[in-house]
């Protein structure tokens, strides 16, 4: 079974080659390697490869096949592509594009203030919104020249983390 | 002397849990108060008791003198302890403990009504001969004395509000063009901070450094100081990190700042532990900026070099105890450092980042010590500040210490949310950071040292991906849970017979 | 100078992550090695390499010097650290090191056949001028010579492995009934635990003070010593609790005994860190008892007071660098306190308790230490040591260290297999350890004070009936695990609403 | 739905009379609490009971129903009585009463000597079996003066905690 993962701009190609209960072979785009892996089910890897000791974090995110992962370095934005989600991205639907004509919030957090009313004309870079959370406010602005198309929230309302605020049209 | 039995801790996070920590140790009982959104905080099931106080914004609850001493009388605490923030700097809050017979462990409402406003506190300590930054005489009430003085004294000046703190109501002003606008943000912002759109103007003492001084004060005419912190690597006016020994004292400034500090205290008739802040300009001119009336964040630092509880000083100074030391006897031993681990996005703007903490792994070993409240599966909420955990560091040397963080900042991880430690770990790393040549400026003059840079090699992103494929193919199983390592779809398996080349 | 570039750490465990540690805050790449049961230690995960050295029982892998040399030759490591126990006083392995062209950080091999036999490290004290407990002149041959010498010093005696080591072969004889069947059983133990079969008698110090000095000394002809440890906690012959300073210690005891255990060093020509063991008894007259050629367990009380890295001072010196400080600039400041956590059963007669740790809450904050390797969901492996972690506690003060240390032990909870914790809490709340009235026969004198008793109340009880309660009617549901706190039966609501009376 | 508990030597019965989410009325025994009970999955408690703030934390064994829970300060081992135990016990199975004709293997380790053969007479008190676990050795005892019934395991083996090792007869 061989899938994609999408890791910063790349795309790999992963496939299984072997497997003896912790030993695996396995191929990464064009390197072959040898890895030792032992894990927990909650997402920690301990991997050996050719003597170097790897610690990786899996954390997986609300979508399907998404995951946040460290390593003692760094932090990575991983996607594993498989059947399905090649059929979603081809379908054109799932994916993150249909947020580029709404405002949604990066966080869980408080509405302190909605500057816009639905129908108003906006231009780009204009403030519609003003979220606080942790004791910082932040302000959210038009994605482009247009219209407010719906307000989905009102001031003083909670909001999670990725929630639809404000939509446009063009 | 006042016996102290059961202490109310009037705060959330790592400072409740500070506070109990040391109650613990001196055989006083804790009482914990809570928010709706705290009800299972670490500070809530840390305490041996726990009261609620209302909703899970401050003013309904954290700040909400009511409720609090209502908590108060229901456990039958004989004292409160304030933390930092919230009503720990409020004179009022301190008059109603003491009207309801509880020892407030903090300075007198009267102290603390006057260095809080900033004005009276700058009047008071020009009254005493501690040089101040040269500013408006008390507030500004129409613009154009705020222009008349910056032309004075020359641009660029700094709008402050009068109740002000943590960066609220705080300006800077480059020219004219941007006085009156820059006035009008800070007197709304002001206004919505603290209730008080009272302004001030100083003269902007150029790439300062911030340094502050302890102090600790009894109620028998004691006051000595426990030396300095620097502290001026900040963002958005935010401490980030703070340092003890400063790299740019000399023993001579030492000494004669550190005197400065007690008279600034004496001058005030200051109890207990409180803060003198100084700016301190390029030729080691220092200023009084303003003094805080409580515990300091950073107060660990302190701690580590000199080998004093502060808590535990705080509350025997508030049983009526004499201090049991001397200025003479108080040394500096070796260099401490403290980050500040907040739950913020350092490559998106400092954006605070609330959500579930996934998994932690905290550094300990020789030299280290982190003071933190979030724990795994907690959700960090949205209310409060976005601190979760300081990691304050012991070494013989500045050197040594700089290594010794860095090698925690390693080991720390709190997986879930996005936090500070990677940034943190850039900035041990800027040679500006190692030579202890820096000032408040430090951030926004390194930004190019401080940009995330890919550290590992490719072989770290194809062993994350081989991870990423092993745990979808896993996931397809959909297994249970657990935290003990096992081989690849092998887990019915009792005992396992490991493999190696 | 030798540059060190990458270290081996020839052994597991908590001491293995305490070296790297070190190692990485120097700049310095370690490698891990690990036997079949240690796949998954944290000793494997914390290090840049680790390599597989051999089944489980510890003759084929940690002890197993062909295998630690071929792991060190792969990784091209330029130093090995042997840490405690296995092969850190193995003679053969520091030669073998040293034909290898890799530099063993610890005493040349002379020196520690010279000391690890405790026969001839007895001759080498006793030319020095050093005090030693009286005993035979060397191996006793004939049980009759046993019987001579026991006759002349008077029982009790004790007869000891020359080999020997963490109890091995060791008896203590009260008559003449008891001597043959002794020195027959202690003989086969010997055999068996070390391959040798060698023994000597020395008379019995009746309830004698176990104190030890640490000792550093470059290839430059500098020795020093970095005061005492106070080690007389102990339940079967091993150590449970070590503090510095000893309770015992007079300034005048402390100069002489430092003075001494100085020149025992220089009597051998030692380098690195080392650590001389006294007897110490009731009339404070002290005798050599041994010398350890390697680090201590206990070397992090040590590291507390006098604010020196042992570790790294073992490295600079094994790199051929003399000491950057002399013994005037040494000193004790405070006081701190070791307390070894094993996995064991205090309330049967500390039977090893190996299995899987369910969940860990490590105490952190002011002046606390914890030096450990396992982690939620570690299987604790059958064939190593039971002590799973350190927790070093310092205060300004023995009575504020022992405050502390209760808090911090009321703070540490493991779960999934018993542990030392509260047993050594009520060690904490004895009379006369408190008083700092203890020696070796502590434990045994203080059974009544030591027996679990119940201090939580009814209520406690109850609660932990409701929780049980809870749980099952839940189990019924089958859910899956999760970290975060939820109410009753009500997990699949998003948001939760919190309730308060 | 009303259970039995039992906790040290004590049998205590439990009920809930009301829930409204994390707020219980609960009666054990004679005494009727009123908890805010949060708890994870995973087994860790927090409870307030009268502003009195409690912390536990339940491990289950690998028999059902039966518990080590950990306060602050104590350890107890805690069983649930509920109606399928209770049949158990009446029938007689289930229980410990089966491990005293036995030798069983308190912990986790491995067999160093077998100290008696199958059809041996012993007497009680005398040394069968010597197990080593982390360093220690520890000597195991025929439970009565009679036979050596069965001897399942052979010196060298590695034995899982609670596993019989050596069976006797009057």
């Amino acid at each position: 079974m061989s899938v994609e993962i999408r890791i910063k701009n790349r795309l790999a190609r992963v496939e299984l080659l072997e497997r003896n209960d912790n030993l695996l072979k396995i191929k990464v785009d064009e390197m072959i390697y040898h890895v030792d892996l032992m894990h927990t089910t909650g997402g920690t890897f301990s991997i050996l490869e050719g003597g170097r000791s790897w610690n990786i974090e899996l954390i997986p995110k609300q979508e399907p096949r998404k995951y946040t992962a460290y390593t003692y370095y760094e932090t990575y934005d991983v996607e594993v592509i498989d059947a399905e989600a090649r059929y979603l991205l081809n379908r054109g639907g799932g994916g993150p594009a249909t947020g580029e004509k709404s405002i949604r919030s990066p966080m869980p957090g408080k509405v302190v203030k909605i500057l816009v009313r639905e129908g108003d004309a906006v231009t780009h870079g204009q403030t519609a919104i003003i979220l606080s959370a942790m004791k910082m406010e932040s302000e959210y602005k038009a994605p482009f020249d247009g219209k407010v198309h719906k307000v989905h929230v009102g001031e003083g309302d909670i909001v999670e983390g990725n929630q639809p605020l404000i939509e446009f049209e063009a | 002397m006042k016996q102290i039995r059961k202490v109310l801790v009037a705060n959330r996070g790592e400072i409740a849990i500070r506070v109990m920590r040391t109650c613990r140790e001196m055989g006083i009982a804790t009482v914990a108060v809570y928010s709706e959104a705290d009800r299972t905080s670490l500070h809530v099931r840390y305490a041996d008791e726990a009261w609620y106080i209302g909703k899970s914004p401050s003013p309904e609850s954290y700040l909400h003198i009511d409720h609090i001493l209502d908590a108060a009388r229901k456990s039958g605490a004989d004292a409160i302890h304030p933390g930092y923030g919230f009503l720990s700097e409020n004179a009022v809050f301190a008059e109603r403990c003491a009207a309801e017979g509880i020892t407030f462990i903090g300075p007198s409402p009267e102290v603390i009504r006057q260095m809080g406003d900033k004005i009276s506190a700058r009047e008071a300590m020009k009254r005493a001969g501690i040089p101040v930054v040269p500013g408006t005489e008390g507030v500004v009430v129409e613009e154009q004395e705020a222009l008349d003085f910056a032309r004075e004294a020359g641009f660029p000046v700094m709008v402050k509000a009068a109740a002000g703190g943590g960066g609220k109501g705080m300006r800077l002003i480059h020219n004219e063009e941007e006085l009156y606008p820059a006035l009008r943000a800070a007197r709304s912002e002001a206004l919505a901070a603290f209730g008080d759109d009272a302004l001030y103007l100083e003269k902007f003492i150029t790439t300062p450094h911030h340094i502050e001084f302890q102090i600790l004060a009894d109620e028998h005419g004691h006051t000595l100081h426990l030396f300095e912190r620097e502290c001026s690597i900040q963002r958005r006016h935010q401490k980030m990190i703070e340092e003890t020994p400063s790299p740019l004292m000399t023993p001579e400034l030492r000494a004669r700042m550190g005197e400065t500090a007690v008279r600034a205290a004496q001058a005030v008739g200051y109890t207990g532990a409180g803060t003198i802040e100084f700016l301190v300009d390029d030729t080691l001119q220092y200023y009084f900026l303003e003094m805080n009336t409580r515990l300091q964040v950073e107060h660990p630092i302190t701690e580590r070099v000199t080998g004093v509880d502060l808590v535990k000083q705080q509350i025997l100074v508030a049983m009526g105890l004499p201090l049991s030391f001397t200025q003479e006897e108080l040394f500096q031993r070796g260099h401490a450092m403290e980050c500040r681990i907040y739950a913020e996005d350092p490559d998106n703007n400092f954006l605070p980042s609330a959500g579930k903490i996934s998994r932690i792994t905290e550094p300990t070993g020789l030299g280290i010590r982190t003071d933190g409240y979030v724990y795994e599966g907690y959700e960090i909420p949205i209310f409060y500040d976005p601190m979760i955990s300081k990691l304050i560091v012991w070494g013989s040397s500045r050197e040594e210490t700089i290594s010794r963080m860095k090698r925690a900042l390693y080991e720390y991880k709190i997986t879930g949310v996005k936090t500070s430690v990677r940034f943190l770990e850039r900035i041990m790393n800027c040679p500006d950071f190692t030579a202890g040549n820096y000032d408040t400026s430090f951030i926004e003059k390194n930004k190019a040292c401080l940009e995330s840079s890919e550290t590992c090699r490719n072989a770290c992103e194809d062993m994350v991906i081989i991870a990423a494929y092993i745990d979808y193919r896993e996931k397809l199983g959909r297994l249970l849970e657990s935290k003990e390592f096992q081989p690849v779809q092998n887990r019915w398996k009792k005992t396992t017979h490991i493999h190696h080349f």
